[in-house]
C-alpha cells in the first residue's frame, strides 16, 4: 500500500500543482516566474520520484484492489512519464524568457500545461480504453486552450479554432472503436482484450479489428501522421512558441506510450491485419511531410512540417513491429528520445530568440547570418538541424539507424530505402537553415553569449545530442547512445503480459 | 603506441573544442592550430617508423561503443591508409600555413574538424564509424565552401552535399543490411570489415549491396555521370577546401573502393566492373575534353582531377598488380600535384582576386618563381617523367592493356588529355604580355616557397625513386590482390 | 409494441440529426439537438438502462441542450453574421459518398458479427447496479473524468474570459 | 668505366638544376652572366671530354659487349621490372659522342648569341637538361628509361621553343611541338605496353627483347613496329606529324641548331636504329617507314623551295633528311641512315648557326628577301655556310656526299625505284632552295650595305669553322661502309651493286644537285623575287599542303566545339538537366500539395473523413481477402 | 422482440450523418452539434453492446461518455462565444491567416 502510494505520487503531485496553481492565479499579484518556477517545481518533484521509480518498479498495478487493473506501473510508462515531465520542464525552463515578454500568459496557462502533463502521464499508465480515451481528451482539451492562448494573434486563434474541431472530430473514432471492442469483448480491460484475441478466431472479431482501425486512426491524427497531417502545420505556426515546443515534444510520445502498448502487447495478434495500411500511411506521412518541408516558407512551419516526417519514420518501426522485428520497439522510444532533445533545442532556440526581440517573425531569412551575430547558438542550431536530418554523430542518425535496422529486420529493404530516401531529402531543408545561418553576413552586430537558464539548457541540449550520438558507456551515470538502448530496451522488457 | 591513432584522431577535435569555448584571439589560434597539425605530422611519422611493411592492419585498436549492435570504436591502418593518413597529415600543416594571414576563425575550426573526419574515414574499419565520418567531414566543406566560397557558392555548397549525401544515403542502407545479415547468420551483431567480409550472399542481393555501396564512392570520386557538383564545389570553394577536395577527399572515394569494396564485394563488383570501367574511360576523355573551354582555374583543374581519378578508379577495377600500384601511386602523387596546383591558384587568386584565365597571362615574365612552380605542378600533373605522375600513368598504362586493348589504348590517352588544356592554360595564365591584374604581380615570399617546396620535392622524389614508395605498399598490395582474386575464383 | 416505440424514436433521431446538419437556422439545428437528446434518452430506456434514461435528460437536455440555445440566444445571432452557405446536393451527394465506405464498413462488421441481446438480469439498468459497477470496476475512468471536468472547466473560463485586443 | 657512363647523364642535370635554382633565388640578378656560363660550358665540355674516354674504350671491345652502368632499381612491380641502367654500345656511343660534342660548341655559339638576354641562367638550365634528356634516351638500356629521356627531350624543347615567353606566338608553337610529340609517344607507350604485356615475365631491356621476340607473332610485332614508328614520326617530324617543326624555329636560333637539327629530331632515327632487330622480322613496316620517309623529304623539300624564313628554310631542309634517314632505317641501312644523322649533325647544326649569325647581326631580320650581298660583310659567316651548302647538297668531297649517295644508292639497289625516284627529286630539289638561300642572302642585290650591322663574336664564329671543317671531312669517315661496319647494326643484306652501277650513281647524284644548283642560280642568281603564287599548285606549296588548316579544322575546333557541348548540353542540360527534373519536380509536387492545404476546417475535416473512408475500403478489402 | 442490430444501425447513420454535416456546414454551431451528434451515437452504441452483454460496463461507459460530452460541450461553446466576440460571425472560416498565400506575402 505504502509503495502503491508511492507509484501514485507522482501524478497526485501534478494534479495537487494544478489545483494550486488554478487557485492561486486569482490572485493578482503573484509574478509570473514564480507560477512558472512553482510549476517546475512540482514537475521537478514529479520527475525525481519517476526517476527513482523507474529504478525499482519492474510490473505493477497501482491500487488494484480500487482501481481493478486499470492503472499500470511499468518501466515502460515510467519512462515516458520523464519524457513529458522533463519536455514539460524544459518547455518552461526555456522559456521563461519568452513568458516575461508575453503579457497574456498568467497562472491558468500553467494550471492547463499541468492538467495536459497529467492527461498524458495518465495515458502512459492506463490499461483500459476508456481511461485512455478520457486521458487523451483530457490532454487534447488543455492544450486546445493553450494553443489559442496568445489572444493578441488571430492566428492563435485560427489555431485553436481548427484544432479544437479536427481533434474532436478525430476523437470521435476512438470512442467508436473503443464501443466496437467493446462490442466484441464485452470488456475494455487489455487484459481481457489480450485474452479474447488468444481464444479466438480472426473471423469472429472482425468488428474488434475495425474498432482497432478508428482506433489507429485518432492515434494517428494526434501524433500527426499523414493523411491526418492536415492540421500540423496550421497550428504549429499558429500557437505560441512554447506550446508549439510542448505540444512538439511530449503529446506526440505520449500517443507513442499507448500505441507501443496496444500494438506491442494487446492487439498484437490482429495487428498483422491492418498492417498494410499503417505501412501505406507511413509512406504517406513520409512523402507528405517532406514535400510540405521543403515548401515551407516559414521555419515554423518547417519544423511542424518536417515533424510529420519523423512520426513516418516510426511508423516505419511501427510497420516493423507487426511483422515481427524485435528492435522496432525500442528504435520508436530510442526515435523518441532523439526527436524530443532537437526538437527541443530547436524550438527552444526559436523561442529564445522571440522572446529576444520582439520584431523577429522567425522567418528563415530572420536567420540570415546569425552565425556571425550568436556563434554559439548558431553552432547549437546546427546540432540540432543535423540530429533532425539524421547526420552521423548526433543522436538523431542512430535514431534513424535504428529505425531503418527494424525495418531491414522486418524484410522491407524497399520501405528502409524510401526512408533513407525520404532522410535525404529532408537534408535539403535542414541545410537550407544552417547555410542561411553561415553563408551570410550579418547585419547585426555580435552578441555576446547571454548565461541564463534558458541559454544553458539548450547549450545542454546540443551537449547531449552529440553525446546520444557518439557517447559510449566510459563515463558512467551518463547515458550515452548505448545507455539509451539499454533504458529502451528494458522499459520494454517490462510490458509483456 | 596503442593511441596514437586515436591521438591523431582527436588531436585536432580537441582543440577545436578548446579554442572555440575559450575564444582565443585568432593569433592563438593560428598558432596553436599550425602546432596541431605539424603534432599530428609528427605522430604520423612515428606510427610510420613503427609501421611494418609486411604486416597487414596494424595499430589496431577496438572498443566496444555501441553494444548493443556491436558496433565498435575500431580502428587500424595498413599500407595503403597510412599512405593517406600522411598525406593529410602532411597538407593541413601547408594549408595552415598558406591561410596564415586568414583574419576568419571559422577557417581554422572547420579546418581542424575536417582533418578529424578525413583521419577518421582512413581508420575506421568498422562500417558504421567509417559512415559517421564520412558523413561528418562535409560538414566543414559545406559550411567553408557556403561562407568562404566564392561565386554561386550557397547553391554549389547545397549541390555537393545533396549529390554526395545521396550516394552516402544508399551505401547507409547497404550497411545496414550487412549487418542485419550477419546478426542472422552468425548470430551476434557486428559491423567489424574484417567480420562482414566473411558473410556470403546470393548474386542479386550482393550485386545490388555492391551497387548501393559503389554509387556513393562513384560520386565522391565523381566517376562519369555523377559529377556535375564537382567543377561547381571545386570553382567556389575557398583555396583550403579546394585542396582538400582535391587532394584528399576525391581519393577517399577511392580508398572507399578499395577497402570497403573489394574487401566485403569481390564477387559482384565483377558484375560492375565493365560498367565502371567504361564510365572511367568515358570520364577520362571527357573530362579532358570539357577542361578545354573552361575559363577558370579553378575549374580547369577540377576536370583534370576528374580525369585522373577516373584513371585511378580504372586501375583499380583492372585488379591486376600493375594496375593497382599505379592506381595508388597516381592516388599519392596526384595528390601532391594537385594540391600544389591547388595552393597555388589560392595564392594568385590572392593577389589579382581574379583566376578567369582570360585575365590573366605574363606571370612569368615578372614572377619568375611563382611561374616555374605553377609550370611544375601543372606539368606534374600532366605526367612528365621525373615526376610521380609518369610512373603512375605508365603503371596504370601497363595494367590497362593487360587487362584489355582497348581499354590500354584509352587509358593511354590520359597522356593527351591533360596536355590538351593545361598547355593552353599555362600559356594563357604565365605566358604572354601582362594584363591590367597581373601587372603588379608580386612574386612568391619565402614562407609561400617553403611551403611549395616540400611538395615539389616529394613529386621529383616518387618520380625519380619510384621503389621507395612503390615497395612500401607492394606487400599489403599483392596480398590483396591475391585475396581477392582468391575470392573471385 | 417495443418495435414502434423504437421507429417512434429513431424517426426522431434521425430527423433531430438531419435537422441539425441541414437547418440554415442554427436555432433550427438547436431544435434538433433537442429532439436528438430527448429520442436517445428514449432509446436508453428501449435498452433498460433506466440511469442513462435519466442521466442523459439530466445532463444531456437539461444541461447541454440548454446551455446551446441559451447562448444562441445570447450572442443574438442575425443572419448576416451565419455564413452565407448553401447546401448543394451536389456536394451532399458527394459526402454521403464519402461516408458510405465507414457506413459500409461498421454495418458489414455489425452484421457478420450477428448479436442477439442476453437475457436481462433483474436489477439491469438500475441506479443500484450501476453505482456498484461504477464503483467497483470504473473508479479510475471515473475520477478521470472528473479531473477532465475541471480541466474543460479551467479551459472555457480562460477562453470566455478573454478580452478581444488583436493587435494587427 | 661504369661511374663515368653515369657522370654522362647525372652531370647535365645536376648542372641544369644548379643553374635553374641559382636563378629562381636569384630575383635582383647579382649573378653575372659569367657565373652561369662557366658552369653551362663546363657540363657539357666535361661530358665530351668522357664521351671521348669511352669511345676509346668501347672501340676497343668487340661489338656485342656494351658497357653497362646500374644505378639503381626504378620499378619493380610484379613482373614489370625497369632498372635504371645505361648502356653503351657503338650506336649509343656515336650518338653520346655526337650529341655532347655538337652539344658543346652550340654551347659555346649560345654563350655569344644569349648574352644580352636576361634570361642568360634559365636558357642554359634548359640547355643542359636538355643535353641531359638526351643523353638518357641516347644510352638507356631498355624502352621505358629511353621513353623518358624521349619525353624529357620534349619537354625541353617545349621550354626553350618558348623561351620568348612574352610573345604568344612562341608559346603557341612550343605548345604545338609538345602536343604533337605527345601525339607520337602515345602511338610509343601503345607500343611499349603491348610489347611488355606480350613479353611479360620475359625481362624488358633491348637485350631481353631481342630475344624475347622471337617467339611473337608477326602481326603483334607489326603492331609494334608500326606504334613505335608513330612515336618517331612525332619527334622527328614525318608526315603527318612535321607540323610542329616549321613553328618551333620561335625559339633562340641556338635552340634550332641543337635540337631541331642535330640532336632531338634525330631521336627517331635513333629509336628505329636501335630497334633495327625488330624491324628486320616485320619488313613490310619497314618499307612502310621508308615511303613516309621519302613523301616527307619530298614534301618538306618542295615547301622550303617557296619559304622565305631562313630558319624555316633550315628547319623543312632538316624535315627532308630526316626522311632520307628513314628511307635508310626503313629498308635496313641502319648504318647508312646513322651516317646520314651523323654528317646531317654537322652541316646542319652549322647551317643554322650561320644562319643564327646573320639574324643576329641583322638584328633579328629572318626574310632572305630582305638580304643580300652579305658574303662582303660576314665572309666567315659566308664561307662556313657554304662549305654546309655543298655538304648537304652532297656535292663530292663534303660529308653529306658520301652519306646521302649509300642511301639513294640502296633505295636503288634494293630495287625500290619509286623510293629512289622521290629521293633523287628531293636533292635536285635540296640543292636548289639551298643554293636558292645562299645566293639571295650573300650574292644578290650586291650594292646592298648594312650601316648598323652588328659585329660577330668570336664565341660565334669559332663554332662555326670547327663544325665547318667537321662537315668537310666525316663524311670520309663512310667510305667503304667503314662507318657502317663500325656501328655494327643489324643490316638487311643488300645485293652487291656492280662496278659500272656504282660508279654511275655516285656520278648521277652529284649532277643532279649541279642541275639544281643551276636553277637556282638562273632563278635567284642576280635579281631574286619571292614567288607569288599566282598558279594553284605554287599556292599549294606555299600554304604548306594547307595542313595546318586542315589540322585546325580536323582537331583544334572539333575538340573546341565538343568542349562547349560537354559543358553546356552534356552536362547542363542532360545530367543537371535530369537532376533538376528530379528536384524541380519535388518541389513542384511540395508546392501543389501547399496548394491544397488551403486552410479552412471544412476541407482538413473533408480529408480526414475521406481519408477514413479509403482506409475503410482497404480493410473491406482485406477482411474479404481473408 | 428486437434485434441489437437494429440500434446500431440508428447509431451507425447518426453518426454518418454527423461525418456529413462536418464536411457540409460552415457554421460553428452546426459543427459542433454534429461532433455531439457522432459522441451521442457511440453512446447509443455502447449502452445496445452493454444490453447484448448483459453487463453493466458498457452502461457505466456510456454515463462517463455524457459527461465527455459536457466537457467538449464547455469548451465548444466557449470556442465559438470567442469566435464571435472576435469575428461577429460563427463561421468556421472567418478568421484565415494561416493559409499558405498569406505566409509567402
Amino acid at each position: 500500500m505504502i509503495w502503491d502510494l508511492y507509484l501514485v505520487m507522482p501524478l497526485a503531485l501534478i494534479f495537487i500543482g494544478a489545483l494550486f496553481l488554478m487557485l492561486f492565479s486569482l490572485v493578482q499579484k503573484v509574478e509570473l516566474a514564480n507560477y512558472n518556477l512553482v510549476t517546475v517545481a512540482f514537475l521537478t518533484l514529479s520527475l525525481i520520484i519517476e526517476l527513482i521509480i523507474f529504478q525499482n518498479v519492474e510490473h505493477d498495478y497501482l491500487f488494484e484492489t480500487i482501481f481493478a487493473k486499470m492503472f499500470i506501473v511499468d518501466k515502460l510508462s515510467t519512462l515516458f512519464n520523464i519524457l513529458f515531465l522533463s519536455g514539460a520542464i524544459l518547455t518552461l525552463l526555456i522559456n521563461n524568457n519568452y513568458f516575461k515578454s508575453r503579457d497574456y500568459y498568467n497562472g491558468e496557462f500553467f494550471a492547463l500545461l499541468l492538467f495536459s502533463i497529467f492527461g498524458m502521464m495518465m495515458l502512459a499508465h492506463t490499461n483500459e480504453l476508456i481511461t485512455a480515451f478520457i486521458s487523451i481528451e483530457l490532454a487534447s482539451i488543455t492544450l486546445y486552450v493553450l494553443v489559442g492562448y496568445n489572444h493578441h494573434s488571430l492566428k492563435s486563434s485560427e489555431a485553436m479554432l481548427k484544432y479544437i474541431i479536427l481533434g474532436s472530430l478525430a476523437g470521435v473514432f476512438f470512442i467508436l472503436g473503443v464501443a466496437l471492442v467493446y462490442g466484441v469483448v464485452g470488456s475494455t480491460y487489455l487484459g481481457d482484450i489480450y485474452t479474447y484475441l488468444a481464444h479466438h478466431q480472426n473471423d469472429e472479431m472482425t468488428l474488434l479489428i475495425v474498432g482497432m482501425m478508428f482506433m489507429m486512426v485518432t492515434l494517428l491524427f494526434k501524433i500527426g501522421a499523414a493523411p491526418f497531417h492536415s492540421w500540423v502545420v496550421d497550428v504549429y505556426i499558429g500557437s505560441p512558441f512554447p506550446v508549439t515546443m510542448f505540444m512538439a515534444t511530449t503529446l506526440k510520445i505520449a500517443i507513442f506510450s499507448i500505441l507501443l502498448r496496444l500494438f506491442l502487447v494487446d492487439f498484437a495478434p490482429i495487428y498483422p491485419i491492418i498492417s498494410e495500411i499503417i505501412k501505406a500511411v507511413a509512406i504517406l506521412t513520409l512523402l507528405i511531410g517532406s514535400l510540405l518541408a521543403i515548401s515551407q516558407t516559414q521555419l515554423k512551419g518547417m519544423l511542424a512540417a518536417s515533424s510529420i516526417v519523423h512520426v513516418g519514420y516510426m511508423l516505419i518501426a511501427l510497420y516493423a513491429i507487426s511483422l515481427g522485428s524485435s528492435f522496432a520497439a525500442s528504435a520508436i522510444i530510442f526515435y523518441l528520445i532523439s526527436y524530443f532533445l532537437s526538437a527541443v533545442g530547436a524550438f527552444g532556440i526559436l523561442s529564445f530568440l522571440a522572446s529576444d526581440e520582439e520584431k523577429r517573425h522567425l522567418s528563415f531569412d530572420d536567420f540570415k547570418g546569425f552565425a556571425h551575430e550568436r556563434p554559439y547558438m548558431a553552432a547549437a542550431m546546427t546540432i540540432f538541424m543535423l540530429s533532425l536530418a539524421g547526420f552521423p554523430s548526433t543522436i538523431g542518425f542512430l535514431g534513424k539507424f535504428y529505425i531503418f535496422m527494424s525495418a531491414i529486420e522486418a524484410g522491407e529493404i524497399l520501405l528502409a530505402g524510401f526512408g533513407i530516401m525520404i532522410a535525404f531529402i529532408s537534408i535539403y531543408y535542414y541545410f537550407k537553415l544552417i547555410a542561411l545561418m553561415y553563408f551570410y553576413p550579418s547585419a547585426n552586430p555580435k552578441k555576446k553569449f547571454p548565461f541564463s537558464i534558458s541559454t544553458l539548457l539548450i547549450v545542454a541540449m546540443a551537449l547531449m545530442i552529440v553525446w546520444g550520438g557518439i557517447g559510449t558507456g566510459l563515463i558512467p551515470f551518463i547515458a550515452g547512445a548505448d545507455g539509451l538502448l539499454t533504458i529502451a530496451s528494458e522499459a520494454l522488457k517490462t510490458i509483456g503480459k | 603506441m596503442q593511441h596514437l591513432l586515436s591521438m591523431i584522431l582527436f588531436l585536432p577535435l580537441l582543440v577545436a573544442f578548446t579554442m572555440g569555448i575559450f575564444r582565443v584571439s585568432i593569433e592563438t589560434l593560428r598558432m596553436v592550430t599550425f602546432g596541431s597539425s605539424l603534432m599530428v605530422l609528427l605522430f604520423a611519422v612515428v606510427v610510420t617508423s613503427y609501421f611494418n611493411v609486411e604486416g597487414g592492419m596494424q595499430f589496431v585498436h577496438n572498443s566496444s561503443w555501441i553494444s548493443h549492435y556491436g558496433i565498435n570504436y575500431s580502428i587500424g591502418l595498413d599500407a595503403i591508409s597510412l599512405l593517406l593518413l600522411l598525406l593529410i597529415a602532411l597538407l593541413m600543416p601547408l594549408i595552415f600555413l598558406a591561410i596564415w594571414e586568414e583574419q576568419r576563425k571559422g577557417y581554422f575550426y572547420n579546418l581542424l574538424l575536417l582533418q578529424a573526419g578525413i583521419s577518421g574515414v582512413i581508420m575506421a574499419q568498422d562500417l558504421i564509424l567509417f559512415y559517421l565520418f564520412w558523413e561528418s567531414m562535409l560538414l566543414p566543406i559545406f559550411i567553408m565552401i557556403g561562407s568562404y566560397g566564392y561565386g554561386m557558392r550557397h547553391f554549389n555548397a547545397m549541390k555537393i552535399i545533396i549529390m554526395t549525401v545521396f550516394g552516402s544515403m544508399s551505401m547507409l542502407l547497404a550497411i545496414i543490411y550487412l549487418g542485419y545479415t550477419h546478426y542472422t547468420t552468425v548470430g551476434f551483431w557486428s559491423f567489424e570489415l574484417s567480420n562482414l567480409a566473411q558473410l556470403a550472399f546470393d548474386s542479386k542481393t550482393s550485386i545490388l549491396l555492391a551497387g548501393a555501396f559503389l554509387l556513393a564512392f562513384a560520386i565522391k570520386i565523381p566517376l562519369f555521370g555523377f559529377h556535375t557538383w564537382m567543377a561547381p564545389a571545386y570553382s567556389s570553394s575557398p583555396t583550403a577546401i579546394v585542396v582538400v577536395l582535391s587532394a584528399i577527399m576525391a581519393k577517399l572515394g577511392v580508398y572507399g573502393l578499395y577497402r570497403f569494396g573489394f574487401t566485403l564485394f569481390e564477387i559482384p563488383l565483377g558484375f560492375y566492373t565493365p560498367y565502371v570501367i567504361l564510365l572511367c574511360l568515358i570520364g577520362i576523355v571527357f573530362y579532358s575534353i570539357h577542361a578545354i573551354m573552361q575559363r577558370d582555374l579553378k575549374r580547369i583543374f577540377a576536370f583534370s582531377s576528374g580525369a585522373h581519378l577516373s584513371l585511378i578508379t580504372l586501375g583499380l577495377f583492372m585488379t591486376n598488380i600493375y594496375a593497382w600500384s599505379g592506381g595508388l601511386y597516381l592516388l599519392a602523387t596526384h595528390a601532391i600535384a594537385s594540391a600544389g596546383i591547388f595552393l597555388m591558384i589560392g595564392m594568385l587568386g590572392r593577389r589579382t582576386q581574379n583566376i578567369q584565365i582570360a585575365h590573366l597571362g605574363g606571370i612569368a615574365s615578372i614572377a619568375p618563381r611563382f611561374a616555374f612552380f605553377f609550370a611544375f605542378f601543372a606539368l606534374a600533373i600532366t605526367g612528365v617523367p621525373g615526376t610521380g605522375g609518369f610512373v603512375a600513368e605508365l603503371l596504370i598504362i601497363v595494367g590497362a592493356f593487360k587487362y584489355h586493348f582497348w581499354v590500354g589504348v584509352v587509358a593511354a590517352m590520359t597522356m593527351l588529355g591533360a596536355i590538351l588544356f593545361i598547355f593552353w592554360t599555362l600559356q594563357r595564365t604565365l605566358f604572354g604580355t601582362t594584363q591590367e591584374v597581373t601587372k603588379h604581380f608580386g612574386d612568391l615570399s619565402a614562407i609561400e616557397i617553403g611551403i611549395l617546396t616540400p611538395l615539389v620535392i616529394i613529386l621529383l622524389i616518387t618520380g625519380i625513386f619510384p621503389s621507395l614508395l612503390l615497395d612500401f605498399f607492394d606487400a599489403s598490395l599483392s596480398t590483396n590482390l591475391e585475396a581477392f582474386q582468391g575470392g573471385v575464383k | 409494441m417495443e418495435s414502434i416505440i423504437f421507429f417512434v424514436l429513431a424517426f426522431f433521431l434521425l430527423s433531430g440529426a438531419i435537422m441539425i446538419v441541414f437547418c440554415k437556422e442554427s436555432i433550427y439545428s438547436a431544435i434538433g439537438f433537442l429532439m436528438v437528446m430527448v429520442a436517445m434518452a428514449g432509446m436508453f430506456a428501449l435498452l433498460h438502462h433506466s440511469f442513462l434514461f435519466l442521466a442523459q435528460i439530466l445532463v444531456g437536455v437539461g444541461a447541454v441542450v440548454v446551455l446551446s440555445i441559451m447562448i444562441i440566444l445570447s450572442i443574438n445571432l442575425k443572419d448576416e453574421n451565419q455564413p452565407q452557405q448553401n447546401i448543394m446536393p451536389s456536394k451532399i451527394a458527394l459526402t454521403t459518398l464519402m461516408v458510405a465506405p465507414i457506413v459500409g464498413l461498421l454495418l458489414y462488421a455489425v452484421i457478420k458479427a450477428d448479436f442477439t441481446f442476453a437475457p436481462i438480469a433483474p436489477n439491469f439498468g438500475t441506479i443500484e447496479a450501476m453505482g456498484k459497477e461504477l464503483f467497483t470496476h470504473w473508479v479510475l475512468p471515473f475520477e478521470i473524468v472528473s479531473i477532465l471536468l475541471l480541466g474543460a472547466m479551467v479551459g472555457a473560463i480562460v477562453l470566455s474570459h478573454r478580452r478581444l485586443d488583436v493587435k494587427s | 668505366m661504369e661511374a663515368l657512363l653515369s657522370l654522362i647523364v647525372i652531370l647535365p642535370f645536376l648542372s641544369a638544376t644548379i643553374l635553374g635554382i641559382s636563378y629562381l633565388i636569384d630575383s635582383k640578378k647579382n649573378l653575372s652572366n659569367t657565373y652561369y656560363a662557366t658552369i653551362a660550358l663546363t657540363t657539357p665540355a666535361i661530358v665530351t671530354l668522357l664521351s671521348f674516354v669511352l669511345a676509346f674504350e668501347i672501340s676497343t671491345m668487340p661489338h656485342d659487349t656494351p658497357l653497362y652502368a646500374h644505378l639503381f632499381d626504378w620499378i619493380k612491380v610484379g613482373q614489370f621490372h625497369i632498372e635504371m641502367r645505361f648502356m653503351l654500345d657503338r650506336l649509343s656511343m656515336i650518338m653520346v659522342g655526337l650529341v655532347s660534342f655538337v652539344g658543346t660548341l652550340i654551347h659555346i655559339y649560345a654563350v655569344g648569341y644569349m648574352q644580352d638576354d636576361e634570361g642568360f641562367g634559365k636558357f642554359f638550365a634548359y640547355f643542359n637538361f636538355f643535353l641531359g634528356s638526351m643523353l638518357l634516351l641516347v644510352v638507356a638500356s631498355n624502352p621505358i628509361i629511353m621513353f623518358i629521356g624521349w619525353e624529357l627531350v620534349g619537354l625541353a624543347s617545349y621550354l626553350l621553343i618558348g623561351f620568348y615567353h612574352k610573345v604568344s606566338s612562341n608559346i603557341t608553337a612550343a605548345n604545338k611541338a609538345f602536343i604533337v610529340n605527345r601525339v607520337g609517344d602515345f602511338g610509343f607507350i601503345i607500343a611499349l605496353s603491348v610489347l611488355f604485356i606480350a613479353l611479360e615475365g620475359k625481362g624488358f631491356d633491348f637485350e631481353a627483347i631481342k630475344e624475347g621476340i622471337e617467339g611473337l607473332s608477326s602481326s603483334t610485332l607489326s603492331f609494334v613496329g608500326a606504334l613505335l614508328f608513330v612515336g618517331a614520326m612525332g619527334k622527328s617530324a614525318q608526315i603527318p606529324l612535321y607540323v610542329w617543326l616549321p613553328d618551333a624555329m620561335a625559339g633562340p636560333t641556338p635552340v634550332s641548331a641543337l635540337i631541331h637539327a642535330a640532336t632531338m629530331v634525330t631521336a627517331g632515327v635513333y629509336m628505329v636504329a636501335r630497334f633495327g632487330f625488330l624491324y628486320n622480322e616485320i619488313p613490310h613496316i619497314g618499307e612502310f617507314i621508308a615511303y613516309i620517309g621519302a613523301f616527307s623529304a619530298l614534301m618538306a623539300a618542295l615547301m622550303a623551295s617557296f619559304e622565305r624564313d631562313i630558319k624555316k628554310i633550315l628547319a623543312y631542309s632538316t624535315m627532308s633528311q630526316l626522311g632520307y634517314m628513314f628511307i635508310a632505317v626503313g629498308l635496313g641501312a641502319y648504318g647508312a641512315g646513322i651516317f646520314h644523322l651523323f654528317t646531317h649533325a654537322f652541316f646542319k647544326a652549322l647551317l643554322f648557326m650561320g644562319a643564327g649569325a646573320v639574324i643576329i647581326a641583322l638584328h633579328h631580320e629572318q626574310d632572305i628577301f630582305k638580304m643580300g650581298n652579305l658574303r662582303t660583310f660576314l665572309p666567315k659567316t659566308f664561307i662556313t655556310m657554304l662549305i654546309a651548302t655543298l655538304a648537304i647538297t652532297s656535292i663530292p668531297p663534303f660529308a653529306g656526299f658520301f652519306s646521302k649517295e649509300a642511301i639513294i644508292n640502296h633505295a636503288f639497289l634494293t630495287q625500290h625505284y619509286t623510293l629512289w625516284i622521290i629521293a633523287i627529286t628531293t636533292a635536285f630539289l635540296t640543292a636548289y632552295y639551298m643554293f636558292r638561300l645562299i645566293f639571295v642572302v650573300f650574292f644578290a642585290h650586291s650594292t646592298k650595305t648594312y650601316p648598323h650591322l652588328i659585329p660577330l663574336g668570336k664565341m660565334i664564329i669559332y663554332p662555326l669553322i670547327v663544325l665547318a671543317i667537321g662537315s668537310a671531312t666525316v663524311g670520309f669517315l663512310g667510305i667503304g661502309h667503314g662507318f657502317a661496319h663500325f656501328v655494327a647494326l643489324p643490316d638487311r643484306a643488300t645485293p652487291a651493286p656492280t662496278h659500272l652501277l656504282e660508279y654511275g650513281l655516285m656520278a648521277f647524284n652529284p649532277l643532279i644537285a649541279v642541275g639544281g644548283i643551276a636553277l637556282a642560280y638562273r632563278l635567284f642568281g642576280t635579281n631574286p623575287k619571292p614567288s607569288k603564287a599566282n598558279i594553284p599548285i605554287k599556292a599549294l606549296f606555299i600554304h604548306k599542303f594547307y595542313v595546318d588548316a586542315l589540322y585546325d579544322r580536323l582537331f583544334v575546333s572539333t575538340l573546341r566545339s565538343l568542349s562547349l557541348f560537354f559543358d553546356r548540353v552534356v552536362d547542363a542540360k542532360i545530367i543537371d538537366g535530369f537532376l533538376g527534373l528530379l528536384t524541380g519536380g519535388y518541389r513542384h509536387l511540395g508546392v501543389k500539395l501547399v496548394s491544397l492545404q488551403n486552410g479552412t476546417v471544412k476541407t482538413y475535416a473533408t480529408y480526414i473523413i475521406f481519408s477514413v473512408s479509403l482506409m475503410s475500403i482497404a480493410l473491406i478489402y482485406i477482411l474479404e481477402a481473408q | 422482440m428486437l434485434s441489437p442490430d437494429a440500434f446500431l444501425f440508428v447509431a451507425v447513420v447518426i453518426f454518418a450523418i454527423g461525418l456529413i454535416g462536418l464536411m457540409l456546414r460552415r457554421s460553428l454551431f452546426v459543427v459542433y452539434l454534429s461532433i455531439e451528434l457522432m459522441l451521442s451515437s457511440v453512446n447509443l452504441i455502447l449502452a445496445t453492446f452493454s444490453r447484448v452483454h448483459g453487463e453493466m460496463g458498457g452502461g457505466v461507459v456510456s454515463l462517463l461518455m455524457i459527461a465527455v460530452i459536457a466537457a467538449e460541450a464547455a469548451i465548444f461553446l466557449a470556442l465559438i462565444i470567442y469566435i464571435y466576440r472576435i469575428t461577429k460571425s460563427v463561421d468556421s472560416q472567418s478568421i484565415t491567416q494561416l493559409t499558405h498565400k498569406r505566409d509567402e506575402a
